[in-house]
């Protein structure tokens, strides 16, 4: 056995883990409602607010802002796209909440959205809504908002730990409340278990565990892996979306699964087949425009069928429209295509069906508690708000929202806390040999295991699921876990040592695959983001259930929870009577 | 190490001598081009208030100009800081000023 | 797919701040590779220790700044047959900031600064107020906007030569900021930032290499912007407006 | 050189810092040569004399040049940092006046 290296000892009363929307919120407004002198940490993977996918949000950011739309529009845009899976106390919220974090994302944080000719922020629609409603900074809104919450941030009193990546979470003695979290600081390799009063996990989900995938690199679900050791409840694990058009580029880049912007279909973008036959009207009667889920559908389908493709990929072609225009109209897109070696303004680009976001999290009230005393989750890491599919630019309202929901009661919840709870080194113990354990094993392919484990999700658990396929992803999953234990990482400097982390995100994602696959299993219809060939069927939207996954000792254990209309029930609405399906022009 | 205040005297400076040195060079060409002797270049100069003003701003501008774009490069090349770049800085102000003065008096004394 | 293609022959920067030195790799070429592809090749199948830093793989985040055969790039958006001589490639860390690890540098030194410069919205309405309207096409605020689209990535910092001879210089893309939050209208301390931008290590340092420009990749202009600063605090100190 | 100093409007702050360096080494020089007036003036007549020998009238071309170089290249700055230009125009402003420098020096030294 390696030696274990030193491990040390560091105290706050605020510790929040991640530097997304989520995560960034929290720190501002912990600081504003927390008593003077509480000590507030920030705790991320990578560099403070240049990691995470909040600053890879292109389209936008949702809230409803008058001009004919409502909350409750806003709501009920959210209830129906998250196929009434969604919790609609957390949705309400979100919905309701947005419009004050927007305002404070512009008067206080800094942040400058589009403007129409007068002035006034500009509001387009995204799919799947009913009321010009995203508020964007060109097609970059998430560099804009997080750099800008980023000098906020840096600018105050706040400890960065940066380059220090959460690995357990450590219950107190008593087992009934955190204690703490134990992380390896990535620039020496060296462990450090932090103890707080209050803890915000916001690390932001991540299924990268895709062939094809969006997500930023940092990002392994390993919040959920660790929410899950520790005995807490997830649900809608089995809801993953699907981008329908990211980039297909071969498999030695780091480009491919990456975004083509959506506009690209919405401003009249063909899909082509390797025929060179535009395909979308076969499966769907709105074509390129029909919802995420459905084009991801029809893309993947095509691609089951034909296999002419250099990389097995369908096309994108903007040509038609004029590549003068499309070079004007998306420039960045057409630079970063540019950039990868394809031309989008005037030739065509492949594309496939890549995983984006992860609906799935822990079970939270809508004040971002858990049932863990002390542990607080917010962002992508949290379920329910979204139900089974999220709708385009809730994604990132939901982070910035919730984050500082998390930050305003952490705040006051420390006020009442009076002294730091003591770890169960038994816990420390067994999460410090988890995550020593390859350094004494031989060292093995460790991108080759994953690669193995990416195809087997996209093959087994990805854009349509069968019951059958899911059974033998289960089988593979088992191996490719088994394999991973066997495999090892030399250990000699474990100094800013990638090898170790890729085998450490390997075995999160290993763990969250199994569960995302059981909750598949255990949902015998389709909604959503989720679609089971051998249950194509919605199911009886009034006896909605949502999926929750536990650890049972070394396995996982689903269970089926009724969906509680306490807003609204199906079939019914929170609008007023007599307001139209949709304040969105037929142009778009 | 350059601050606003500096910045603002090399480049005013800068303005001053910019016509001065264009003046000063085109007074050269023409007297060298008609094969003036020191005696005669002298003779011209000495006692005329106006070439002193005009040769006395010039040292003036030019002391400070220099002195401070010395100053950044050698701050810029040696990393030397603080106390001793400022005593430097005056240093070279100073003594390219009183060489200045004691050229211009030369050239331009009655 | 590496058919036709000869390997590169790639030497990376290994070790630490004072003790380093470059070693050389061969990586089997692909027609779409990126120089971060490279380096990640590298490290998964040759040198299991090599250490760099990447997040977005989009150009979004800049993590991934490196100095490419002897200039600053961000490394996942370019393309190696666009940097490639012959079929050598040489990969280093960014300049003017300390190394932690082969290709990783500490970036606290750049955003200490970008926070000095004052590059932070100074609010003067709250959550409570209405969003102002602002024109989109008001001289003000076009000029905000051409430096607004900046990822903070390094790469024009790197590419300074002032930022390496005086390391009090707060460097184009802090000042960039500063030029650009001076220019929001919104912003409550315009004044704060002037006085922030005119120390010792101020806008008045540059001169004008303009190194930061040419190699911006979001192709913004810090140049510009520096020289937009040094006209402000020049006209304040005659007392026309500020 | 290094890759990434290769480009114009480096090359054009090397040559300014250059030619200020070489400018103001040589000035208190100049200033000893003028104040000879003064103290020993068959001393600065010998001097310029021998300034009429080639290799010094190549050194005063350089030194002419120099002045030159730093005078339109200071300009150039004063130019970009003080006027609101666009890029663009900054650039052809700066080209237009080097030439017409360039010219004018050629001229100048000719007729010397
Ligand atoms: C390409 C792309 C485009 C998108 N576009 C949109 C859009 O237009 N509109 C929209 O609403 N949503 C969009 N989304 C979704 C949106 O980005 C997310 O919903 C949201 O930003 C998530 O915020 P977060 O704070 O929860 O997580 P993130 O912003 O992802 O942040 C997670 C943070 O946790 C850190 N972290 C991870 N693991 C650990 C660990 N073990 N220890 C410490 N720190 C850790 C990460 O490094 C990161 O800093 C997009 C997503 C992608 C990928
Ligand atoms: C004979 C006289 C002059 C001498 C000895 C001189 C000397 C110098 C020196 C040593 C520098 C520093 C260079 C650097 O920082 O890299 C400098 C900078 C400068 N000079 Fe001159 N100079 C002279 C005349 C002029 C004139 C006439 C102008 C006007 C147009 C001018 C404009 C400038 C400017 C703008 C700078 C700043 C450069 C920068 O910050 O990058 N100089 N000068
Ligand atoms: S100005 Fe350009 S080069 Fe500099 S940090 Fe910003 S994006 Fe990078
Ligand atoms: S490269 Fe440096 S010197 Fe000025 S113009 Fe850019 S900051
Ligand atoms: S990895 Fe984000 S900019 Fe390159």
């Amino acid at each position: 056995m390696t030696k274990r290296p030193l491990l040390e000892q560091h105290d706050t009363d605020i510790l929040i883990l991640g530097t997304g929307g989520a995560g960034l919120f929290a720190a501002l407004h912990a600081q504003q409602t927390a008593p003077a002198g509480t000590r507030i940490t920030i705790a991320v993977k990578g560099l403070l607010g240049k990691c995470g996918c909040t600053r890879m949000v292109q389209g936008g950011y949702n809230v409803a802002l008058g001009g004919g739309d409502t909350v409750e529009r806003h709501f009920m845009d959210t209830i129906k796209g998250g196929k009434w899976l969604p919790n609609q106390e957390m949705a309400w919220k979100l919905c309701e909440q947005a419009v004050v974090r927007i305002r404070e994302l512009e008067n206080e944080v800094g942040c400058f959205f589009d403007r129409n000719p007068d002035g006034t922020l500009h509001q387009k629609a995204f799919a799947g809504q009913t009321a010009d409603r995203t508020v964007h900074k060109g097609d970059l809104t998430g560099i804009e908002i997080i750099n800008r919450l980023m000098e906020q941030v840096l600018s105050r009193p706040v400890e960065k730990l940066q380059e220090h990546r959460a690995i357990g979470l450590i219950p107190s003695v008593d087992g009934k409340a955190l204690s703490g979290v134990l992380m390896i600081d990535m620039r020496r390799g060296t462990l450090r278990f932090v103890r707080a009063k209050a803890v915000l996990m916001a690390t932001g989900g991540g299924p990268t565990m895709y062939k094809y995938h969006t997500p930023s690199g940092d990002k392994t679900m390993d919040g959920l892996a660790m929410a899950l050791r520790a005995g807490l409840p997830l649900r809608d694990m089995e809801m993953v979306q699907f981008h329908p058009t990211g980039l297909m580029a071969g498999k030695g880049t780091k480009m491919t699964g990456t975004v083509l912007e959506e506009g690209l279909r919405g401003a009249g973008g063909h899909l082509l087949n390797g025929n060179g036959h535009r395909f979308m009207f076969d499966h769907d009667r709105l074509g390129e425009r029909a919802t995420r889920d459905v084009v991801s559908r029809g893309i993947y389908a095509e691609m089951r069928k034909s296999n002419q493709a250099p990389h097995r990929g369908m096309f994108i072609s903007m040509a038609h429209l004029g590549p003068d225009l499309v070079r004007q109209k998306f420039k960045g897109m057409v630079k970063r295509c540019a950039d990868s070696g394809f031309d989008l303004a005037a030739g065509k680009v492949e594309v496939v069906p890549t995983a984006h976001y992860f609906m799935g999290g822990v079970v939270v009230d809508a004040d971002t508690r858990t049932a863990l005393e002390g542990l607080y989750v917010a962002g992508e890491d949290a379920g329910g708000a979204h139900g089974s599919n999220r709708l385009g630019g809730n994604g990132v309202a939901n982070s910035t929202v919730y984050g500082g929901v998390a930050g305003d009661v952490m705040g006051r919840d420390v006020a009442a806390i009076k002294a730091l709870r003591d770890p169960d080194l038994s816990v420390l113990d067994a999460e410090i040999d988890r995550v020593m354990h390859p350094l004494s094993r031989k060292p093995g392919d460790i991108q080759g295991l994953r690669d193995v484990l990416q195809e087997t999700m996209w093959d087994h658990a990805g854009v349509t699921r069968t019951g059958a396929g899911m059974k033998r992803g289960l089988a593979k999953l088992s191996e490719i876990g088994g394999e991973l234990m066997e495999m090892g990482v030399a250990g000699d400097d474990l100094a800013f040592n990638l090898t170790w982390h890729d085998w450490l995100n390997l075995r999160s994602l290993c763990d969250i695959s199994e569960v995302i696959t059981r909750a598949g299993l255990a949902r015998e219809n389709s909604r959503g983001a989720h679609f089971r060939e051998d249950f194509p069927e919605q199911g009886d939207l009034d006896q909605s259930y949502f999926t929750v996954a536990k650890r049972s000792g070394d396995g996982v254990e689903i269970e089926r929870a009724p969906v509680e209309f306490t807003i609204v029930r199906p079939g019914q609405s929170v609008l007023p009577e007599g307001e139209p399906e949709t304040l969105v022009g037929a142009a778009e | 190490m350059l601050t606003l205040r500096l910045y603002m005297l090399q480049r005013l400076s800068a303005l001053v001598m910019a016509p001065l040195t264009l003046g000063h060079i085109a007074t050269m060409i023409y007297a060298i081009q008609g094969g003036l002797s020191a005696e005669e270049i002298l003779s011209r100069t000495r006692g005329s208030v106006v070439w002193m003003l005009f040769y006395g701003s010039f040292v003036v501008a030019v002391s400070l100009h220099a002195a401070i774009g010395l100053r950044v490069i050698i701050a810029e090349t040696f990393a030397m800081r603080g106390r001793r770049l400022d005593a430097l800085t005056l240093t070279i102000g100073l003594v390219l000023l009183v060489m200045g003065m004691r050229a211009v008096y030369a050239v331009t004394a009655p | 797919m590496s058919d036709g293609l000869r390997d590169l022959e790639v030497t990376v920067w290994r070790g630490r701040e004072a003790a380093g030195s470059y070693q050389r790799f061969s990586v089997p070429r692909q027609e779409s590779q990126t120089v971060l592809d490279v380096i990640a090749w590298i490290q998964q199948n040759a040198d299991p220790t090599l250490s760099y830093r990447y997040a977005c793989r989009v150009g979004m985040c800049g993590s991934c700044a490196m100095t490419v055969n002897g200039k600053p790039r961000w490394t996942c958006r370019t393309h190696v047959s666009k940097v490639v001589k012959g079929d050598r490639l040489e990969v280093g860390p960014l300049r003017n900031l300390p190394v932690i690890k082969d290709l990783a540098v500490d970036m606290d030194p750049f955003f200490d600064k970008w926070v000095a410069a004052e590059g932070v919205f100074h609010p003067e309405k709250s959550r409570h107020d209405p969003i102002e309207p602002v024109r989109p096409t008001s001289e003000q605020r076009v000029v905000a906007d051409r430096g607004i689209e900046c990822i903070n990535c390094a790469v024009c910092y790197a590419s300074c030569d002032t930022v390496s001879g005086n390391p009090d210089y707060l460097g184009p893309a802090a000042l960039n900021r500063a030029w650009t939050l001076y220019n929001d209208q919104r912003d409550g301390d315009r004044r704060g930032i002037l006085d922030a931008v005119s120390g010792s290590g101020g806008c008045h340092n540059c001169h004008s290499q303009g190194s930061c420009t040419l190699y911006c990749p979001n192709e913004l202009d810090p140049l510009g912007s520096i020289a937009g600063l040094k006209r402000a605090t020049v006209r304040r100190a005659f007392g026309m407006e500020g | 050189m290094r890759p990434h100093r290769q480009h114009p409007l480096w090359f054009a702050f090397i040559l300014h810092r250059l030619s200020g360096l070489a400018l103001a080494l040589f000035l208190p020089l100049h200033f000893y040569v003028m104040a000879l007036a003064l103290n020993a003036p068959e001393k600065l007549d010998g001097f310029l004399h021998w300034a009429e020998a080639p290799l010094v009238k190549f050194a005063e071309f350089g030194l002419v040049f120099l002045l030159a170089v730093h005078i339109f290249g200071g300009l150039r700055l004063l130019a970009l940092e003080l006027l609101p230009w666009s890029g663009r125009q900054k650039t052809l402003a700066a080209t237009a006046v080097s030439l017409s420098f360039l010219l004018s020096v050629g001229f100048f030294l000719r007729a010397i």
